[in-house]
């Protein structure tokens, strides 16, 4: 795995670089310098797996964080490549040539966050939200709160219990407290 | 009479075998005039009897006693007939042959094979 | 006799046969829970199905062969019960046998299903023309050893006369066609299997592949008159199953104990085997049962097996 | 009354259908629903001691709350003892239980297959989502009151119900239909405009028709 | 009165003088030339006149003052007179054909021509075998002078050829006239005699006769002779292949008294062979003129295997089939080469311009169907008994050979006459105008053709005007082409009226009469369908009334070779209405080579038959006539391939699916039942003896057979016309399977359920013409939901897919209930399995046909489409009428279908009251009637008082799993609807029949294609084969 950071690294500007685990690891590169490395680890390290595509909204910072989550088949290493876009304006190229499925990620991020993915299959079309026009759900500058009380019809006199607590109160209140089952790993 | 038979019948041999195996146009025309030949040959010497004379009635042989005298005339006049048309056919042969070097410039029987099947 | 009393006596067949046979519906249903070690509903919840489908307000229709195709399909049940003689020598059961033989019975049955197929396809839902497609291939190759087997009796009862085919098995029990040419008798069992569609044959409804295939349009009183029909018919097939086979009967009981039995026997394979692929049903058909079906024929009608 | 009055009134009860495309238009019906009014006393009584005695479910899982319904068909709980049977089509069901937490995007589903559904009919709704939006009171895309959009017979409450709970539910829809209170085809078709309107305040992209047949 | 001589003397004077006269310009020469070709003509019909009409006797003409044998002398008996007439009017009217190219040319071709002419005058007149020879040269070398009219590297190498070939020949042929006189001192064919030579002398007969056969292009020796045809001017080549040949070949006439018997055998088969292999070879040829080429070489091989084998036959006879086949063969290769030279294009596809001018493309018809042998032209009756006399004479192998040829040719001609009919092109460019020398000739061909068919139908014949009629209907209907269509209707309808009041009477049986029902007032009913024609329908009422009345007159023929010509003109005039499809150029050649093997395989069957006795009706006297064994067996093939039995079946999905709309519905219901009534017509010869081999038990298996594989096929079609089509192949083959019985059960139904299948396929070809007429697709799944916009159609196929499938209360189920009841008191039990199995796929196809087209989701494109026009529903309603009819009272066609099957048999079926009663069962049609329409009555009236209050949707409202219908094209469940029967099952509609005959028509092409391969094209080869032949053929006879 050294080896392989190292060619990255030789490769491509590497941003960062952090080892979750043994089989998980994740590197961060350039937006420009993304296809390449991508379109490197598939066709001659042996990642030809594209497991997911998920954005991740920095808000504070101002960018997204795009993860393509590749899978090596024979080594059954994991091996997350990010890049950091910006929020505003958001697009990114399409890699829906390197892995077919792509284009539906990256539909689904255009609906849910609002990144735009030129040229990807049918990106405009809507995913899971039919007619969605407020501003991308997933943003974290939308208040799903304000939205649903503004559509939505909510019946009053709504209360949250801690479920736990509410069982002992209701139920389990002549009970002796349960045995706390230690657990060798804790 | 016997040996001019086997020599019309060597001559038209000779004649077809020249018209199978020769490339040449000229050369199967000869072949084919060779043939002719033999063939005329073939008939004069049918028509021959032996210690006859030609079938002409002139001071040679007198016109009472032709009949015991002369060779079958038939014959003779058929092959007179016989060379002029064989001639007629050997000169359109001959022709056909200029016109055709005209237009293709060859006189070989394998490059005049485009009409075929 | 009169064709008002005819008339009269029709009527009241059909009504006994329709209960009797929604009845054995239930008993069905109940059978099947039992053996799922449930309880299961009641034995006369086939009347409340038809009740409250039939108690609907509204309905949905897509046009007049859709109105008319639950129509087509209770007339095909009515007309094949009422073409065959039920109780042997029973005027009140005889229904009007005189009109025509066991052929005519034989293509009845079809009058209802073609009819339904036309109104099912007029829903324009594409799962309709899917089952019915399902449902014509395999009549056609569970048609062929009931034929056979139905050739097999005429052979041997020199008849295609319902009456005169249970009045050759009166006597003895082993008078029986079941007895005296048991191949046929096989043969017919094995596509009555596939006339009942219940599983392994049940490709046509198929719940989970084409969620209940033809009817799936079918609503409210379309549905009801499918219901009764269903139960209708089942009584038909059984009985002319057991006239043919089975020696007939001479009075309602010995009906209903026969036929249960000759009900149970699909029942019980159903309830043990799972279902066929539509391609696997149809060669099943023209295999085995096809091979007893002529077999049945050669018996009988040379090698001399009418005794 | 002249033609020209029975033409408005006609095209009163037609419904526009707007959402549709022009060459759609004529594969769907517009009629406007009617009520249909229950017929006397005793023989409805009698009707309505049927229809409970025959519940026909339609087997849509709408949320995560359908999963409880399995084992209602199963031996340990066994439905089909109180008559309820599960059908694979809407024309012939007769209660429609919405299974939990209905998002946009199923409620669209929902309401196709209610209107597709033959009266009278009935609604069970399963779960505290369909009550009061549950633990997804706050989500962008999901409902929070089911009963704005459909008319709804029986609430089951609990996150989720256990099957006994269903069981429960099924009695108290079945009390309801004997005593004659589930009216909610006839409600749903007053208040036509009413849950229309809901509706099509959450669903964007209705495309299809304002009723649907 | 001239002399004859004269034409000698004036056609080699004006040669000399020809020249002289040109000088004093064309136009002088040319009316030289134009006058003495007239004048010989003239000559030559004053000379038929006198010999023919006055009884004058033979002209004996010496020359040089001396008689015969002394001198040379000419005769002119009849026969000479008739050859020359026609080949000097092919002369005169090739003349004419060249007048532009003569006009253009040196003198010399005029010349040339002339001493052409005078070599054909002189050598069809000469007794003398040397001034034989003699004239043989002088047409040889004017010949090859003249294929040098237009010189191109092609002509001149084929002139070569043709050269050398004829100088090989000629050689023999001068040393055969030279070993004829050494052995016997003669040259005087008047005076020679068979009986004077000796074994020696053989050689000498034999290479004569070896020699002028090879003169008449014998197989494989005549690669030259096709290089000519190729290359060669039309019109020189006209005349080659017609007026040179038809002087050799009577040179060979000439001679065939002094050759032995062993001779002629073997050159008659040689002629066959030639027959044979030159119209194989023709079957892949794509070159028009060398096609033509073929086919003369094969008709000369005919020609001369007729001079052979027909000289024991009584003379009249004899003549008719020469004088036929070589008036045939003039005509129509004359006119062929005419027109190739008027087309001007060499490959056979490219011949689709010919569409650009109606009257040449008609004269091509014209001769293509005369040179095949087709009726009424002189092939036809030349060919008819010719059959007979090889019958006769036990000469199977020549049979066989003659009728595969005849096939062969046929193919390919009628490939070319549809290729150039209806081959897809594009482009079509524009003809040139023929000139008017070229049209002239070639229509007085074509009219030429029409007289001498109408001559020898008239004169030798004796036919009875209404055996004429189809043919008449067809010129009547041409003069009145430019009415309206409507106006043809009409009339047509009239007319079919009038023949029907004509017929009616003739018709002495009642089996008769129920084929007159369905052949003339189900075709009537039909035709009210093609009422809605529009456009002007040119000839399509002359082919419809012709091919009515062949029906009718199939009726009423009374000797074999009536009934035959009833029959081709049936075939005919089918073929044609096929051809007026859009696509139907596959279709309608296929149909055209299956109905014409069928044809000669009928031909041959009538050819084995005993004599018949009585005068009255063949399908009555056919009674009283044992037909051997193999003419049932020929017989029953040929009836059963025009009713489609499996295995020469293929021809007919295509020809139903491809002609037009309004045809097919004849073709189904009517043109079917023609192969019916022809098969009935064997089975009573049939039953009346008692054959020691079943036949008939074959013939019920393969009708049982087809019934299945029909069915099956059906099922699987996407287009609705050819499923119908297949349809119609299973329902005959009930029908065939019942007739095979030979019961009296199995006759009425197998009448039962044919007439029962005339009204329903009808009315369901004449919907789906309707539907066609609104839709114009016949893709079923490219329809849906037509049921609302075009119910009464839709009522119609409900109706009778109802009748078809034999459901009650319809009449259907009463064919069903016949079919089982006959099977199985027959004892033909797995055939009754096999179709009921056969009856339950035909609710697939059926119910495929009515869900696909009318039930299911309607398509954008059909929401707005009306129902069919008035024209197409009227005939239905009536077909329904007939239907409801028979249904509510099968005792209307129930009890004469009994008592015309009871003149045959003893009843087997009691009719008490509306009961029919048979051996097994009973069945009450009226009582099933009243009791469906009971128990249809209850269940509807229930439905009435539950269904609540329906609102009635659309298309769409359908419970689609919670979404709603993408389109109604994804949501038609119509294109391939038995996919998972075909996985079952599929394997047995795979297409093997069609692959066998695929195969047959490869093979046959690949040994054509093999056997030309003998013509490599090297004049050196072709001499080769020439010595080769004459050496074979020496060997062969055995001369010594």
């Amino acid at each position: 795995m050294e080896q392989l950071i190292k060619k990255i690294k030789g490769m491509v500007h590497l941003r960062a670089y952090g080892k979750q685990r043994d089989d998980l690891h994740f590197v961060t590169v350039d937006k420009a310098q993304l296809e390449m490395i991508l379109a490197h680890l598939k066709n001659y390290e042996g990642f030809t797996h594209l497991a997911f595509l998920q954005a991740v909204d920095l808000l504070e910072e101002g960018k997204f964080r795009l993860i393509y989550m590749l899978y090596n088949y024979s080594t059954n290493v994991n091996l997350g490549v990010n890049v950091l876009i910006d929020r505003d304006n958001a697009e990114m190229n399409s890699i829906h040539k390197l892995w077919a499925h792509g284009w539906q990620y990256q539909r689904e991020l255009h609906e849910l966050f609002g990144i735009d993915f030129p040229d990807s299959p049918r990106v405009h079309e809507s995913f899971v939200l039919e007619g969605w026009e407020e501003m991308p759900p997933m943003r974290r500058d939308f208040d799903t709160l304000e939205y649903s009380n503004r559509t939505f019809y909510q019946r009053p006199g709504r209360s949250t219990n801690d479920p736990a607590e509410y069982m002992k109160e209701k139920i389990y209140k002549n009970y002796p407290a349960a045995p706390v089952i230690r657990r060798d790993n804790e | 009479m016997i040996s001019t038979l086997i020599l019309g019948i060597a001559l038209l041999i000779i004649g077809f075998y020249a018209m199978l195996t020769r490339k040449n146009l000229i050369k199967i025309v000869i072949g084919f005039s060779i043939a002719d030949t033999g063939t005329h040959i073939i008939i004069v010497s049918l028509g021959y009897l032996r210690g006859k004379t030609a079938p002409i009635i002139d001071g040679a042989v007198s016109m009472v006693n032709a009949v015991s005298e002369v060779v079958d005339p038939v014959p003779s006049a058929l092959v007179l007939t016989a060379i002029v048309i064989g001639l007629a056919v050997t000169a359109v042969m001959l022709s056909f042959i200029v016109e055709m070097y005209k237009k293709n410039k060859s006189l070989s029987i394998d490059d005049y094979q485009e009409l075929k099947w | 006799m009169s064709i008002w009393t005819q008339v009269l006596y029709a009527a009241i067949s059909v009504t006994v046969a329709t209960v009797y046979g929604l009845t054995l519906g239930g008993i069905v249903r109940k059978i099947y829970a039992r053996v799922h070690g449930r309880f299961g509903p009641p034995v006369w919840q086939p009347f409340l199905d038809i009740i409250q489908t039939s108690s609907r307000r509204v309905s949905v229709s897509h046009g007049n062969m859709f109105l008319l195709g639950p129509v087509f399909r209770l007339a095909g049940g009515l007309g094949t019960y009422l073409f065959i003689p039920v109780i042997f020598g029973s005027a009140l059961f005889g229904n009007f046998s005189m009109a025509g033989d066991l052929l005519l019975v034989m293509y009845f049955v079809f009058f209802g299903q073609l009819g339904m197929a036309l109104g099912a396809g007029q829903g324009g839902h594409p799962y309709s023309p899917l089952g019915i497609a399902r449902g014509l291939a395999q009549m056609s190759a569970f048609e062929v050893p009931f034929t056979l087997a139905v050739i097999a009796v005429a052979i041997q009862y020199n008849s295609l006369n319902i009456t005169s085919i249970v009045a050759a098995q009166q006597g003895s029990f082993l008078n029986w066609t079941l007895f005296t040419n048991p191949l046929a008798v096989i043969a017919a069992m094995i596509s009555m299997l596939g006339m009942n569609m219940h599983s392994p044959f049940s490709i046509v409804l198929a719940p989970q592949e084409i969620p209940i295939g033809p009817p799936i349009e079918m609503n409210s009183g379309f549905l009801s008159i499918l219901q009764t029909n269903r139960g209708l018919f089942a009584a038909a097939k059984l009985v002319l199953f057991m006239n043919l086979f089975f020696g007939g009967a001479t009075n309602l009981l010995e009906m209903i104990a026969k036929t249960f039995f000759i009900y149970m026997f699909s029942v019980f394979v159903g309830a043990a085997y799972p279902r066929f692929r539509p391609e696997q049903s149809f060669r099943f058909f023209l295999k085995w049962p096809t091979v007893v079906g002529v077999l049945s024929i050669i018996y009988i009608a040379y090698l001399g097996g009418v005794s | 009354m002249s033609n020209k009055h029975i033409d408005e009134i006609e095209n009163q009860m037609k419904l526009a259908n707007e959402s549709l495309p022009e060459k759609e238009c004529s594969l769907f019906a517009d009629d406007r629903p009617t009520t249909v009014g229950a017929f006397n006393k005793y023989y409805e009584g009698f009707l309505n001691w049927a229809r409970s005695r025959s519940l026909w479910m339609l087997a849509f899982g709408t949320g995560c709350g359908a999963t409880e319904l399995r084992p209602l068909m199963t031996s340990r709980y066994d439905m089909s003892r109180y008559g309820i049977a599960p059908r694979p089509t809407p024309r012939q069901a007769s209660v429609f239980v919405v299974g939990g937490y209905a998002s946009i995007k199923t409620i669209k589903r929902i309401i196709r297959s209610y209107e597709q559904m033959q009266g009278p009919k009935y609604v069970i709704a399963l779960g505290s989502c369909t009550i009061n939006g549950g633990m997804y009171y706050d989500s962008y895309n999901t409902i929070n009151r089911l009963d704005y959009y459909i008319p709804v017979d029986v609430y089951i409450a609990g996150c989720m119900p256990r099957p006994e709970a269903l069981i429960a539910g099924f009695n108290r829809l079945k009390e309801k239909i004997r005593a004659g209170e589930c009216e909610g085809m006839n409600e749903y078709v007053e208040k036509f405009d009413w849950y229309k309107k809901n509706q099509k305040q959450i669903i964007k992209d209705w495309n299809m028709p304002d009723y649907n047949w | 009165m001239v002399s004859p001589i004269y034409i000698l003397v004036l056609s080699l004077a004006a040669g000399f003088m020809l020249s002289i006269f040109d000088k004093g310009g064309r136009r002088l020469s040319l009316t030289a030339f134009y006058g003495v070709l007239t004048f010989n003509l003239a000559v030559m019909v004053d000379w038929l006149y006198r010999l023919a009409f006055l009884h004058a006797p033979t002209l004996v003409i010496n020359t040089a003052g001396f008689k015969a044998p002394i001198s040379i002398n000419l005769e002119l008996g009849i026969t000479e007179a008739f050859v020359l007439l026609l080949t000097n009017l092919t002369g005169l009217l090739a003349a004419v054909y060249l007048f532009k190219k003569f006009k253009e040319s040196r003198v010399s071709s005029l010349i040339l021509y002339l001493l052409l002419i005078m070599g054909v005058n002189g050598l069809v007149m000469t007794q003398d075998l040397f001034n034989m020879f003699v004239f043989l040269e002088i047409l040889s070398i004017s010949t090859f002078a003249l294929t040098v009219l237009t010189k191109n590297s092609k002509t001149l190498s084929a002139g070569f050829k043709y050269m050398i070939a004829g100088g090989v020949a000629s050689t023999f042929f001068l040393l055969g006239v030279v070993f004829v006189y050494y052995f016997t001192g003669s040259l005087n064919l008047g005076f020679l005699r068979a009986g004077q030579f000796t074994d020696a002398g053989m050689i000498a007969l034999f290479m004569l006769a070896v020699s002028v056969f090879i003169e008449l292009k014998p197989f494989p020796a005549n690669g030259w002779a096709l290089d000519v045809y190729q290359s060669v001017d039309s019109g020189i080549v006209s005349v080659i292949a017609v007026v040179n040949s038809a002087a050799i070949g009577f040179v060979f006439y000439k001679i065939m008294p002094l050759l032995p018997g062993n001779f002629l055998t073997v050159f008659g088969i040689a002629g066959v062979i030639t027959f044979f292999f030159s119209n194989m070879m023709g079957l892949k040829q794509d070159n028009a003129k060398r096609l033509l080429g073929y086919s003369s070489i094969g008709q000369m091989g005919l020609l001369l295997a007729s001079l052979v084998f027909t000289a024991n036959s009584p003379a009249n006879i004899r003549y008719l089939i020469i004088g036929g086949l070589f008036i045939n063969h003039l005509i129509s290769k004359a006119g062929l080469f005419w027109l190739a030279g008027i087309v001007k294009e060499e490959k056979i596809k490219d011949w689709t311009i010919l569409r650009n001018n109606k009257p040449l493309l008609v004269l091509f018809g014209l001769f293509i169907f005369a040179l095949s042998g087709l009726p009424p032209f002189a092939g036809f009756w030349a060919k008819w008994e010719f059959v007979k006399v090889l019958v006769d004479a036990k000469m199977f192998f020549v049979l066989v050979s003659v009728l595969v040829g005849s096939l062969f040719e046929l193919i390919f001609l009628f490939r070319w006459f549809t290729n150039t009919v209806k081959e897809a092109n594009s482009e079509l460019e524009p003809m040139d105008p023929p000139g008017k020398g070229k049209a002239f000739s070639a229509i007085s061909f074509g009219l030429l053709a029409v007289i001498t068919s109408f001559g020898i139908m008239r004169f030798f014949y004796e036919f009875n005007w209404i055996q004429v009629l189809p043919i008449l209907a067809v010129l009547v209907i041409t003069l009145i082409d430019s009415l309206p269509s409507k106006v043809k209707g009409f009339l047509s309808l009239a007319a079919l009226a009038g023949y029907g009041y004509y017929i009616y009477p003739l018709l002495e049986s009642n089996l008769q009469l129920f084929f007159g029902v369905i052949f003339i007032v189900g075709s009537a009913v039909n035709l009210i369908s093609t009422l809605n024609r529009k456009e002007q329908s040119k000839g399509f009422y002359g082919f419809l009334l012709m091919m009515i009345f062949s029906f009718g007159n199939l009726l009423i023929a009374s000797t074999y070779l009536e009934f035959f010509l009833s029959w081709e003109f049936m075939t005919i005039s089918s073929f044609l209405l096929i051809l007026r499809g859009q696509k139907a150029q596959r279709a309608s050649l296929m149909y055209m080579i299956f109905s014409t093997a069928g044809a000669y395989l009928i031909m041959a069957g009538f050819s084995f038959a005993p004599a018949l006795t009585s005068s009255s009706a063949l399908i009555l006297a056919i009674e009283n006539v044992n037909l051997p064994l193999i003419s049932i067996i020929a017989l029953a093939i040929g009836f059963m391939i025009k009713s489609g039995s499996l295995g020469v079946h293929i021809w007919l999905p295509e020809a139903h699916a491809e002609a037009e709309s309004d045809v097919s519905s004849f073709i189904s219901a009517i043109l079917l039942k023609a192969g019916v009534f022809g098969l009935l017509m064997v089975a009573i010869s049939y039953i009346s003896h008692s054959p020691n081999f079943d036949v008939f038990y074959w013939i019920g298996w393969i009708g049982v057979l087809t019934a299945l594989v029909g069915a099956f096929m059906a099922s699987f079609q996407e287009d609705a016309k050819r499923l119908l089509a297949y349809s119609s192949m299973s329902q005959v083959g009930y029908v065939v399977a019942a007739l095979a019985l030979i019961t009296h059960l199995g006759w009425v139904t197998s009448l039962y359920l044919a007439f029962n299948h005339m009204m329903f396929k009808s009315a369901l070809f004449i919907a789906i013409a309707g539907i066609y007429y609104r839709t114009h697709t016949r893709t079923m799944y490219k329809m849906g939901g037509l049921i609302s916009r075009m119910p009464w159609t839709f009522m119609t196929v409900l109706m009778s897919i109802i009748a078809v499938s034999g459901v009650p209360p319809l009449s259907g189920f009463g064919g069903k209930w016949l079919t089982y009841t006959a099977f199985i008191t027959k004892g033909w039990y797995l055939q009754a399995g096999v179709l009921f199995f056969a009856s339950g796929i035909s609710f697939l196809y059926l119910y495929r046909l009515i869900h696909t087209i009318f039930l299911g989701q309607l398509k954008y494109e059909h929401q707005n489409i009306k129902e069919a026009p008035a024209w197409f529903i009227i005939p239905q309603y009536i077909f329904l009428g007939g239907i409801m009819a028979i249904s509510m009272f099968p005792n209307l066609i129930i009890e004469p279908l009994n008592s015309i099957a009871m003149r045959y048999f003893s009843s087997s079926i009691q009719i008490n009251g509306l009961t029919v009663i048979s051996d097994l069962g009973y069945w009450n049609g009226n009582l099933v009637m009243y009791v469906t329409m009971a128990v249809f009555a209850v269940p509807f009236i229930l439905l009435m008082l539950v269904k609540g209050r329906t609102q009635r949707v659309k298309q769409f409202n359908i419970v689609y799993a919670a979404e709603r219908p993408e389109s109604p094209q994804t949501t038609h469940v119509a294109h391939n609807m038995y996919a998972h029967y075909r996985k079952a099952l599929g394997r047995l509609t795979l297409p093997r029949i069609q692959t066998f005959w695929n195969g047959v028509a490869e093979w046959a092409h690949t040994f054509g294609g093999f056997f030309r391969r003998v013509y490599t094209g090297n004049g050196q080869t072709y001499v080769l084969h020439i010595i080769m032949y004459i050496v074979v053929i020496y060997i062969v006879m055995g001369v010594r």
